[in-house]
């Protein structure tokens, strides 16, 4: 079990490896793995496209 | 099967009330009434319809296990002795909604104050539980509707906010009006009601929160956005977690996107749905939480709540009848 | 179950065919394919679709029993070899839909002559028979369906006709291309085409007339009207018998109102349904017919008309996923 | 300085005649009548107009060198005996467009059957010089001018021709009708009139080409196109030859461009503006000629070419006050 | 005869500044630059512009006395050097309108900040004494200008207020992107900006009042409402008082009636014109005022106020060329 | 069975009376019984709205 850093729900994750990318089931969320001990989730940064208005 | 009876079935609620029964499985439609267009054929009025096997009438003579009352506001309690104790009773207008206190201050005096309190508020994601029981069901309003689901997370954090909304032509019913017509109310950001709208009554007595409406009226035929301001001291995690609540909800969706065009709620992603969308943001500088909440007025705002309250009371699976991905684009 | 898979989801017809399969009882998602959105999830392109548990791939090793390509024209044919022999094939592209020599007089040339012939017309109302056994379907264009299920009836009895018709935005696919940016394409009654547009060829193909096409873009997200002219010395009663033929007909209905606002189709009161309404006029005095046809043209016109075919050939009811009621007014 | 009088201001043909004539500099307004808005400021019916010092009256004892009849058709011929002699008239109703004769076969009774004739029909494209000297004069239809303008070179050499109309919510005046209310007039393409439509007369009147008008309502407020066809042996050479003699016409384009995305007229590149914009193709295989006319309704439809009638009527240059470019995009 | 070039002249500011100079009595068009259309005819981008004879240049070697800039910001600043000193320049980008610690905490690193200071912001009901002796004018955004001419009456008294934007698509300029065209961006209420809008600047920097705006696209192609929140002890009488300063004012109506359907600004009554409506409310209750502020943003919001910066700038009647009323109904 | 005046269907009918409306099932049209021996209908005119475009 991990928090998600966005949305702060606990995940359950099984076996995972440094840099794998999961997404939060909660939220949505892109979540990068940068630490394995003790896990360490971070947001993956996503543009927000802006079409100019 | 549910008999159903339509009562004020040429009006845009009444219409949405008949295409949805329709389709249901578990539901027979018995009458469909209509004082203007009695005897004609339904899709004389809705020609969606076009198909249907039925025809309006004004003979309140009908066999129901179900009423729905799709009647103007002030014309429900005029008119509802016709029914009670028959079956029970859905009413989709405001008559029953708020407490007689409230009724007062937002709409005046009522002509049936003794039957008010018999009324369960019908927002399922609230009072799901009463419904079940319920013989008389009053259905929220759709502006209302959005505003309450989003506020109720807040409920006793928040005493005021500010609501600004954006609502769809079909929110005024299929009535003549000048101020309807395609020339005057297409293109339009029109204030169609700058304060003291009559919906906040609803809000503050199911979230006691005390909600200032401005309402524009868009150049949308269907659907509503509510943009709701307030402060406080929080962050975007906290407020993901106030609307966990909402996770097993069957028809509420959280939108909330870091990337792409559509990150937040739209009333264009819910047409023909019983969705409510809701989306948040938190402006950190001044402490302000936004929250966005769009649904089908004539849908999860009207019609479509009412059959899910219907399933509810009658044991049905709540969703029955109401699955309906929404159509997009539209 | 039938596993299905959509190759070209990301698109308009690809979203549409995702949400009628997703509500289908008897179908099973297996993959949607999508290159610029491989690995992100369906809601991200289709918004509605939000709450479904599905995410784009482009690798098309999938389990499937039918396949949909939902591709633009002139990609199905590059990439069909990838699929043939694997599951029943509905091509929404126009690759397969008419003749070689129809189509190099209308397209141009041809990469995969030779599995022309194989291709059954799946315009059910004509073709059902066949549908039943195909392999592989060229589903109808949506100018064309709506042309086609007109005139059919007239067949042999005419040869040359006008087709004026008036199409939605929808139609020309979820690409950038700046003649399609809301500010310049809302408010248009655009000459998409003056005349020899492509979907002529299916007409000719399918009726024998000579139908010559002029293409107005206006100011819909969805839905087609065409209107169509031709001399011919009868009445308004023998005309009404032409159509008798369709009364079985689940999706066509008959639309000829004496009275009231809404006599004749218009796709205002089809958008969401796999209807399409055909109505007529006679105007004696010049001894021309005029027939109207309106339908949603991702639907009928499209992924509605795939899921069609795809109930046909599977043996299932020809209705089953498909019998939505119009959303109105919309 | 003019002195001119709008009578039925209120109207949407009258908010626009108010709205031309204050902006040109050689007219004084000096009277706006309505009966439901007497004694009102022009603001509460035409918003746009706020800033304006003028009031509705129902009193027609004004003082006026030029009066526009802005009344719909059947009033017009019912009051303009209050006006007769008083002044320069212009109408801009149906009632004195036609031949008795063509008024009986698409209008029925004629109240003033002796002022017919007296009336010079203003299209200033075609009657010009008549227009000069005119005391009376007949502001054309605003289909029927979009039709005329691009039929007229064909005088003679066409006998019969479909002419296929989008048309706009103006078009059909500023009045109560539950078929223009918004949900029900937004995203229609509606088939108005299937044909027999009255403003034929006019066509037959002025070219001689037995015109069958099929008259669809789109989602517009203002604007309209005609898309005109018939049979021919010509060429596009020949064609453009023919449009030469409106090379001087200040209000008259020709547009027809081989590439890029506005290749042809539609109504969004006029509005705002008095031009009529003309177009044309040729079908070589199907020998048939396709014309394309688009205006603004309420101005070269309307407002505008009553205008241009007056400024030739009284000796001004034709353009004043109505050299306006198009806004766009709109 | 001032003699104007128009750098961008194929987007909607450039296009909206060839059509006002081109009927501004005093202006002569030298130049319209265009990287992508040089070579062409004006009407080839903008077709409401046919019947001018101008053409695309990318040649910089123009003689003008004025030029306007209506590039994209960030790009002003890069080609800026190119004109410096040959004319004044009136540059409609974001480029040169705060200071540069509010542009660095908006927008970013800044490549001319020693420029920055040179500029006078052009809005003229707040600036017109420093417009008058400009050689550099950095015209205001368009968001900005309908905010800070509503709050402007409150400098001082009021340090926070919530602003819901409405806007419309050509706001967006004309460029592609999936999120802008017409299925996508049709009837939408999308939330472009929840918090954070670049034009907060401006209102900081010319009203002191930290305003959060919350942005969202509209189904509209011109035209903006800006509501405007905050809490204050004052009345309705109190509020006409602070908008008397705008009573000599040519271009901003009070919008405020009683009665009827238009009681507060809509940008629907100011399309096509340089006007900015601006009305109120208070709702006691909640001691709350709310600000109704509409305009064109390609006019008052753009063009038109830049050719009003031009007029007051070379010292003729601030009004010459700008006095339209606007087009209604549309 | 009469015939239907307007789309020409077949018509099923049970006892009429005379001036009685009845519906032709396939094209809708309201019909006027206007004789019975034989029996004759008519068409029961309704007006086509105008909204004035
Ligand atoms: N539109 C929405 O988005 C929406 C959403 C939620 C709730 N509601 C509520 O739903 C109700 C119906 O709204 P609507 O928009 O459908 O209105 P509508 O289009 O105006 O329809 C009103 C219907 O009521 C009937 N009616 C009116 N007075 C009646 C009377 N005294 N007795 C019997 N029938 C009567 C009318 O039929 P005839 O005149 O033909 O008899 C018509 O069918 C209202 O209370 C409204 O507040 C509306
Ligand atoms: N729109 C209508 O009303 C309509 C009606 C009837 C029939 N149709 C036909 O249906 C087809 C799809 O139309 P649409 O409107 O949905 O178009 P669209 O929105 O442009 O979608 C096209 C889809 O095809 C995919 N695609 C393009 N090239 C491909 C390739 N070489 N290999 C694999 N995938 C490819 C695209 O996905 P990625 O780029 O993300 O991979 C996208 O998902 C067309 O043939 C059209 O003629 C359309
Ligand atoms: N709309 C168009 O695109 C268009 C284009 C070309 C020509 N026309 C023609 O222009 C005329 C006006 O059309 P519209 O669209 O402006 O109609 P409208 O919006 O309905 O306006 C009609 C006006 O006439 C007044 N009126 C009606 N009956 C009257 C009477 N008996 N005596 C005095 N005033 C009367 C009404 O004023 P009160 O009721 O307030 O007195 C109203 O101001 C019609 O004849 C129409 O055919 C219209
Ligand atoms: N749209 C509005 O409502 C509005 C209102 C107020 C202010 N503004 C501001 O006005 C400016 C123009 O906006 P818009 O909406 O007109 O944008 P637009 O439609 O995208 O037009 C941009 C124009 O700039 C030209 N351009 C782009 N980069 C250039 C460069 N590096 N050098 C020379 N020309 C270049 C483009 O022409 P080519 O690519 O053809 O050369 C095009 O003509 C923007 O700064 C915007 O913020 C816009
Ligand atoms: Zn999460
Ligand atoms: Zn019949």
């Amino acid at each position: 079990m991990v928090e998600c850093p966005v949305c702060g729900a606990e995940i359950e994750v099984g076996e995972l490896e440094l840099h794998q990318i999961i997404e939060c089931p909660v939220c949505g969320a892109e979540l990068e793995v940068v630490d394995l001990d003790p896990i360490v989730l971070e947001e993956v940064p996503e543009v927000e496209e802006d079409w100019g208005e | 099967m549910i008999k159903a009876a339509v009562v004020g079935a040429s009006g845009y609620i009444g219409g949405e009330l008949v295409r949805l029964l329709a389709m249901h499985p578990e539901v027979e439609i018995t009458a469909i009434t209509s004082r203007r267009y009695a005897g004609k054929k339904v899709h004389k009025v809705h020609p969606n319809l076009r198909g249907l096997n039925l025809r309006f009438t004004n003979d309140y003579n009908f066999d129901a296990d179900v009423i729905f009352l799709a009647v103007p506001h002030g014309e429900s309690m005029k008119i509802i002795d016709e029914f009670l104790g028959s079956a029970k009773i859905i009413d989709l207008s405001a008559d029953f909604r708020v407490s007689l206190d409230l009724y007062k201050r937002y709409y005046g005096e009522h002509v049936k104050p003794e039957l008010i309190d018999e009324f369960v508020y019908g927002l399922p994601e609230i009072h799901r539980e009463e419904i079940k029981k319920a013989e008389l069901i009053a259905n929220p309003g759709c502006n209302a509707t959005a505003v309450i689901l989003a506020l109720y997370p807040f409920k006793g954090d928040v005493s005021e906010a500010i609501v600004d909304l954006k609502v769809s032509s079909s929110a005024g019913g299929r009535r003549e009006n000048v101020a309807s017509i395609h020339p005057e109310r297409s293109h339009v950001v029109r204030v169609y009601k700058a304060f003291h709208h009559r919906h906040e009554a609803e809000v503050i007595q199911e979230t006691n929160v005390k909600a200032q409406f401005t309402v524009h009226s868009v150049d949308l035929v269907r659907g509503l956005l509510a943009t709701i301001y307030f402060k406080m001291e929080t962050s975007e995690k906290d407020l993901y977690k106030m609307f966990f609540r909402y996770l097993k909800e069957p028809f509420i969706r959280i939108v909330k996107e870091k990337g792409g065009i559509q990150r937040l709620p739209d009333p264009k992603y819910v047409i023909g749905s019983n969705f409510v969308d809701i989306g948040f943001a938190y402006d950190e500088e001044n402490q302000r939480v936004i929250l966005f909440s769009a649904l089908d007025n004539l849908i999860k705002g009207g019609a479509g709540q009412a059959v899910q309250n219907m399933n509810i009371a009658f044991g049905l699976d709540e969703t029955l009848g109401l699955s309906y991905l929404p159509v997009y684009p539209i």
